[in-house]
């Protein structure tokens, strides 16, 4: 076991960041937490996690963005809310993760083959083409991007899938694409303005 | 009584048996129900990650389409469409400032969004608009001697607990007993079952539906009755994988609209009995 | 850059509940705005409409009345005849043409001291709003077309007795 | 609207002065310009600013003024009246000025701590003295009114703060009246085994103060009673008391509990609320061996006779002395006192609020105060730990803060569960040998010897898990969870998730208000905080008074509280009574009103507004007069009265009239 340096230099925080995630929309409670750790305890993937929920929501309003944005937990998340009923705070912490995530996609820190991430932009792009999702071509496309072997071992379970009557292959689409393109594109645009008068 | 539903992406791929039994016997009841036109996908929990205001916009369509065709309320049958839209009529209300964008966006092409549309639940729908004594005159096939489980999954009573407790749900546990059943006490009700991790990342998902197809079979449940087509996929779709995992466990998974269809006497043909991996056939022949 | 106009707003705080309320904002160093004047009564019901009306004819924008609860009220009844007296000249005020929040009663509690900030925050912005009511100014121009109808009076009466007399 | 302003020449000479205080008013008022300002305004003869005016200086300088300059009129800008006008007062005084022709100016409390502008906050300031200034020529010379105090007190609520405030009351020698709502004195701390740091035995240290109180000459004890009704004012309450029936005469009971035995019912029955129902009791019952009065009483739901009258009695066959009375009715008795205590305690968080928990669906979940029971040697199992199924728990989990320091539910902390967390980890260690996991947030142990006590329970080898736990449940994952109670908790000093199963879970439920606080509180006249506790008049200075004279408070009524702090208050509380009685009278502030009867025409219309009755109609005259005794100052009447003829002291309308005025020149 390699030995590591562990301790955390003032200057790797980056408060900036701290005080982006409190500005966020869910982020309003983040500093009230008092640690006590009823999330990490609700949550039924902590287990799994590197940071428990707990521990992220420390590391957050303290600023470690690295060890935050590159962290496993918040791709873990499966958006269960149990966390967000029992915080005895009422901090959205569901809402946390998911601006994280954003977060982290914008800064292109997540892990790369990790297929959720993935998955999260293969569903947006999908939805900009058709408007609706098929859920037959997403997991194909997710798994043939991230992991052949993988793929392969789902062939039993498209077998069953066949057999009653819940596989479909034809990707569904609605009627006014154009309709739906023009509002994500109303907003992209208003996201370029703000951003070129926040730079002015 | 009339409504617009809001199917979902997975009501017309593998969750097809809780679409077919819901309008089966939303129409045996004499409730009518029209599909929402050009309805788009909500986002459901993956979206939110890649763009909130895009999340909001693309749920904010829906509900503009379902505004300006009537004023009636939105059945969303799936948890995640349910919650979506949900969230998204909240946070609408409570952001002045995403309002804005979202509403400027919808305007751009044409939609008009004003958060007055209410968005219902089947189960709340049955239980409280139709109520259990109205139902109880619908039974005409009881399914006595079967013992369900009621699973209703997160996203249905958390965060927000519109028309059950988010500890204790009891709406569900009523309607497995109005149709004549026995219904199973356990703990897990609300316990999560993995969602679309699960598929993603089976090594972390399948132990999540593992702890929930085991103990449901502890407490002598012959079947989970459940109301959303991914936990109904993931608790259905992989017990073969689970079986190689950890053990198998075999036990059927249901939607709460096909048992109360079965007990209302509708043929299994309507209601997509056949469409479970793990068949029902043995648990249903003992009624 | 003209100066933004800054109303001027008298109250008048019963000293049980709202004025403690009051002091507490004050302990807990709370920031509201600074336009309004607060006058300390016993009881809400010490209140008098007089006061009110005397207020705003002396240049008031408006004016807030607080007093405790319904069922709080040190003295048992008082805020009941404030609520009755308040009701009855809100609708007299609305007949001068003062209404939508230039008058405005609030109950408030010893422990509100945050009801206090917002009340007064929101007040300030509402009248600021509304502008000023300035009734001096219109009570001056009023008394100046009196003189001028007076005026031209008592002219055409000095024509009217010359011809009488002529 | 007439000018009220009375000419130049024979204006009252009126000094005016400006505090700093420190830099609180100064840092956001230019105290300077406001001095400078008030010297201008007509009749002000002396204008100064000084650091500190509540100061010894600061009011040495009023009166030396006042004699130099031959003041008629003081008006000082500074804090609350609330807090100095007294103080003021008294130093006009000390100059030969009558205290009533002193006004105060709020500019500390309402100007500089809740503004951020200077210039608009000297603005406010000037247009205020200007109000005051403008007020302070029409004060008239008043005196204090004086009114006698009645001797006796009323104790109200029998716990262990009643109990202690009764027992010094009386020890003082006053005539003390306590009432208690239950059937026995001795509140919660009654149903405590050990008492937390020093483990001494809650009835031990407890018992003694209760039969001194039944023993005590000038302590009469009204339990099973309630005060359904309190008139009158400081010094002098009219209190009236309903004393519900226990169909036992109280003088004749001497509680033997024979007729206990005797019943009609063989075994005890009915769930026991002095034991948290754990117990069972019949019909005819007492909460416990050392109740106080020791007499039995009758439960009218259960009790056949009271219920249906066809019974054999056999109780009251077996009572040698002929107490039982089956028509008793209830009593309602008038009490005259001079100052009522408040000690009406607290009521436990109810675990049923947090359903993860499971309180109520499994067996094996019990609140604190149920364990209480369950360890007290008197108690249902005389001590032994043994769960609801008679099986002896191997594993106990304690979780602290149920209820408390959650948004949820209540959002304080209750200061005492982390204590008697610790000691009940204690008693079950050693009456049952258990292993005991205490799962806390913050160990909270701030008192004399209360670090120690947790060092000890350290060292006894208690589990102490850092986390709030998410449920308690009964699926198993691990066959040794099977049949156990698990709790999910995050170690979060060891940053990971643990499992715990244990066999009996305690609910460490914290303290909140009693269920009736609101109604009790609206009956007395004082406040309460938002969360629902009484009111304190000041949190650090004034902590057992209330904004309203004659009454006080002590123990959990105020805030969550042990046992040293609550019987330190009680304590308090009784000087403060003391203190009041003692002096003999009361001076009250002379804001009374008066009718001028010449300009009164009779019409009668403030009659009816007085909650006091203080106006009665003088027939003969055909004027209305106000009774200055029973007038408490409110000024309804003042402000109701058509023709302006009733002035209400300190509060004219020509003061107010000239304060509107001074605001908005």
């Amino acid at each position: 076991m390699p030995l590591e340096q562990k301790v955390k230099y003032e200057s790797e925080c980056d408060r900036e960041f701290a005080q982006w995630v409190v500005g966020q929309i869910g982020g309003e409670n983040l500093r009230h937490c008092i640690q006590c750790g009823i999330c990490s305890a609700a949550c039924p993937l902590s287990l799994y996690m590197d940071y428990t929920p707990r521990r992220i929501i420390n590391l957050a309003r303290e600023g470690f963005k690295k060890e935050v944005l590159s962290s496993f937990t918040i791709w873990l998340c499966s958006s269960c809310y149990a966390c967000r009923v029992e915080c005895p705070k009422e901090i959205h912490i569901t809402d946390i993760m998911y601006l994280l995530k954003r977060r982290a996609i914008e800064e292109g820190v997540y892990p790369r083959s990790f297929p959720i991430p993935v998955l999260a932009r293969e569903f947006g792009r999908m939805i900009f083409m058709f408007g609706r999702v098929n859920e037959t071509l997403l997991v194909t496309d997710l798994f043939l991007r991230t992991n052949w072997f993988k793929f392969l071992g789902m062939i039993g379970l498209g077998l069953n899938l066949m057999r009653t009557g819940r596989m479909s292959f034809l990707p569904d689409t609605i009627k006014r694409r154009g309709e739906l393109r023009k509002v994500l594109d109303a907003l992209d645009a208003e996201e370029k303005k703000e951003k070129k008068e926040a730079l002015s | 009584m009339k409504y617009l539903y809001f199917p979902g992406c997975s009501l017309k791929g593998t969750g097809r048996a809780y679409e077919e039994s819901f309008l089966a016997v939303f129409k045996a009841l004499g409730l009518e129900v029209r599909e929402l036109e050009d309805w788009n996908c909500c986002g459901a929990t993956a979206y939110m990650s890649v763009d909130e205001t895009k999340s909001y916009a693309l749920a904010g369509r829906n509900l503009a389409i379902a505004e300006r065709s009537s004023d009636l309320d939105v059945i969303a049958p799936c948890s995640a469409c349910y919650l979506v839209l949900n969230k998204t009529q909240k946070g609408l209300k409570e952001n002045p400032e995403l309002r804005r964008k979202v509403v400027n966006a919808l305007k751009a092409a044409g939609l008009d969004y004003k958060g007055k549309v209410r968005v219902r639940h089947p189960l709340d729908v049955l239980i409280n608009d139709v109520g259990v004594e109205k139902l109880a005159k619908f039974i005409t096939k009881p399914l006595k001697g079967m013992k369900f489980a009621p699973y209703y999954g997160c996203q249905v009573v958390r965060p927000y607990s519109t028309f059950d407790d988010q500890y204790n749900p009891v709406t569900m546990d009523k309607l497995i007993e109005a149709v004549g059943a026995e219904c199973v006490s356990w703990p897990l009700k609300t316990r999560c079952c993995g969602g679309s991790l699960t598929g993603t990342l089976p090594e972390v998902g399948l132990r999540l539906a593992y702890i929930l197809i085991k103990e449901a079979k502890k407490r002598g449940a012959g079947a989970i009755v459940t109301l959303c087509p991914l936990c109904q996929f993931n608790l259905d779709g992989y017990q073969d994988k689970i079986a190689s995992k950890y053990e198998r466990v075999d036990i059927p998974t249901l939607y709460f609209t096909q048992i109360l269809g079965l007990a209302m006497g509708l043929p299994e043909s309507e209601l997509g009995i056949k469409r479970g991996i793990i068949s029902a056939e043995a648990v249903l022949a003992g009624r | 850059m003209n100066e933004q106009f800054e109303p001027k707003i008298v109250a008048f705080f019963c000293n049980w509940c709202t004025y403690t309320a009051a002091d507490l904002a004050g302990v807990s160093r709370l920031k509201y705005a600074p336009n309004v004047r607060v006058i300390r009564v016993m009881c809400s019901g010490r209140v008098d409409p007089q006061f009110v009306l005397d207020a705003f004819a002396r240049g008031a924008d408006g004016v807030l009345l607080g007093g405790c609860h319904p069922g709080d009220c040190h003295y048992a009844e008082g805020n009941y005849k404030t609520l009755r007296r308040m009701r009855m000249l809100e609708r007299m005020l609305k007949g001068m043409g003062i209404y939508d929040g230039r008058f405005r009663l609030e109950w408030i509690s010893g422990a509100e001291g945050d009801k206090v900030k917002t009340v007064i925050n929101d007040m300030t912005k509402k009248v600021r709003a509304l502008g000023p009511l300035d009734l001096p100014g219109h009570f001056r121009d009023w008394d100046k077309e009196l003189e001028e109808l007076e005026a031209h009076v008592n002219k055409d009466s000095k024509k009217a007795e010359a011809t009488h007399a002529g | 609207m007439s000018e009220n302003k009375p000419k130049q020449e024979n204006l009252p000479r009126v000094g005016f002065y400006i505090c700093h205080c420190g830099s609180n008013i100064a840092s956001m008022i230019d105290v300077a310009e406001v001095q400078k300002y008030a010297s201008g305004l007509p009749g002000v003869a002396v204008s100064r600013d000084y650091k500190y005016m509540c100061s010894d200086p600061g009011q040495e300088m009023i009166a030396k003024d006042i004699r130099e300059h031959k003041l008629e009129r003081l008006v000082v800008a500074a804090c609350s009246p609330n807090l100095h006008e007294e103080t003021f007062r008294k130093a006009a005084a000390r100059g030969g000025l009558n205290p009533f022709y002193f006004q105060m100016v709020n500019i500390r409390e309402h100007a500089a701590w809740v503004h951020e502008d200077k210039k608009s906050a000297t603005e406010k300031a000037k247009d205020l003295a200007r109000a005051a200034i403008a007020r302070v020529r029409f004060h008239q010379a008043l005196d204090k009114k004086r009114v006698p105090v009645d001797p006796n007190v009323l104790v109200v609520g029998g716990g262990i703060a009643g109990i202690h405030a009764a027992l010094t009351l009386a020890n003082a020698g006053k005539k003390v009246t306590l009432i208690e709502r239950e059937a026995t004195i001795g509140g919660h701390m009654a149903m405590f085994d050990k008492t937390f740091p020093t483990l001494d035995c809650a009835a031990c240290i407890l018992t003694p103060k209760m039969s001194a109180v039944k023993a005590h000459p000038n302590i009469t004890l009204l339990t099973y009673s309630e005060v359904n009704k309190v008139e009158g004012y400081v010094g002098n309450y009219k209190v009236t008391v309903k004393r519900k029936p226990r169909y036992v005469k109280e003088d004749l009971c001497v509680g033997c509990m024979e007729c206990i035995d005797a019943c009609v019912f063989k075994e005890a029955k009915f769930p026991d609320k002095f034991n948290q129902g754990l117990g069972k009791r019949k019909p005819v019952y007492i909460d416990f061996p050392q109740a106080t009065p020791k007499v039995v009483l009758l439960d009218p739901e259960t009790c056949i006779e009271l219920k249906t009258g066809k019974c054999k009695k056999s109780c009251a066959a077996a009572c040698d002395r002929k107490a039982f009375d089956f028509n008793q009715k209830e009593e309602i008795k008038e009490l005259q006192v001079g100052a009522i205590v408040l000690a009406t305690g607290f009521k436990a968080f109810d675990a049923k609020r947090s359903p993860q928990y499971g309180y109520g669906r499994y067996p094996g979940v019990y609140t604190a105060l149920e364990i209480e029971r369950l360890v007290n040697a008197s108690g249902p199992t005389s001590g032994e730990i043994v769960l609801r199924d008679g099986k002896h728990p191997k594993a106990v989990g304690i979780i602290h803060c149920v209820g408390s320091r959650d948004a949820k539910t209540n959002k304080w902390c209750s200061r005492v569960c982390c204590m008697y967390s610790l000691k009940l980890a204690h008693l079950i260690k050693e009456h049952s040998g258990a292993e005991v996991y205490n799962f806390y947030i913050d160990m909270r142990a701030p008192g004399k010897a209360y670090e120690e006590f947790y060092d000890k329970l350290l060292g006894e080898g208690v589990h102490f898990i850092r986390g709030r736990v998410d449920e308690v449940t009964d699926w198993a994952m691990t066959p040794d969870e099977e049949g156990k109670l698990v709790l999910r908790v995050e170690d979060t000093l060891a940053g990971f998730v643990r499992r715990i199963p244990v066999d009996m879970v305690v609910l460490s439920t914290g303290l909140e208000p009693q269920a009736d606080a609101q109604e009790v509180r609206r009956r007395f006249n004082i406040g309460c905080g938002s969360e629902g506790f009484f009111q304190e008049r000041h949190p650090k200075l004034a902590p057992v008074n209330t904004f309203t004279d004659g009454i006080y408070i002590a123990g959990a009524c105020q805030a969550p509280r042990d046992i040293p702090d609550t019987v330190a208050q009680a304590g308090a509380a009784a000087a403060e009574a003391l203190a009041l009685i003692d002096a003999g009278f009361v001076e009250l502030e002379p804001n009374t009103s008066h009718v001028v009867e010449e300009e009164c025409c009779g019409c009668k219309s403030c009659v009816p507004l007085c909650p006091y009755s203080a106006i009665t109609f003088d027939e003969v005259k055909k004027k209305a007069v106000i009774n200055e005794v029973l007038c408490k100052g409110c000024g309804v009447c003042a402000a109701a009265c058509p023709s302006g003829s009733i002035r209400q002291n300190l509060f004219e309308d020509d003061e107010i009239f000239s304060e509107i005025q001074g605001i908005l020149k």
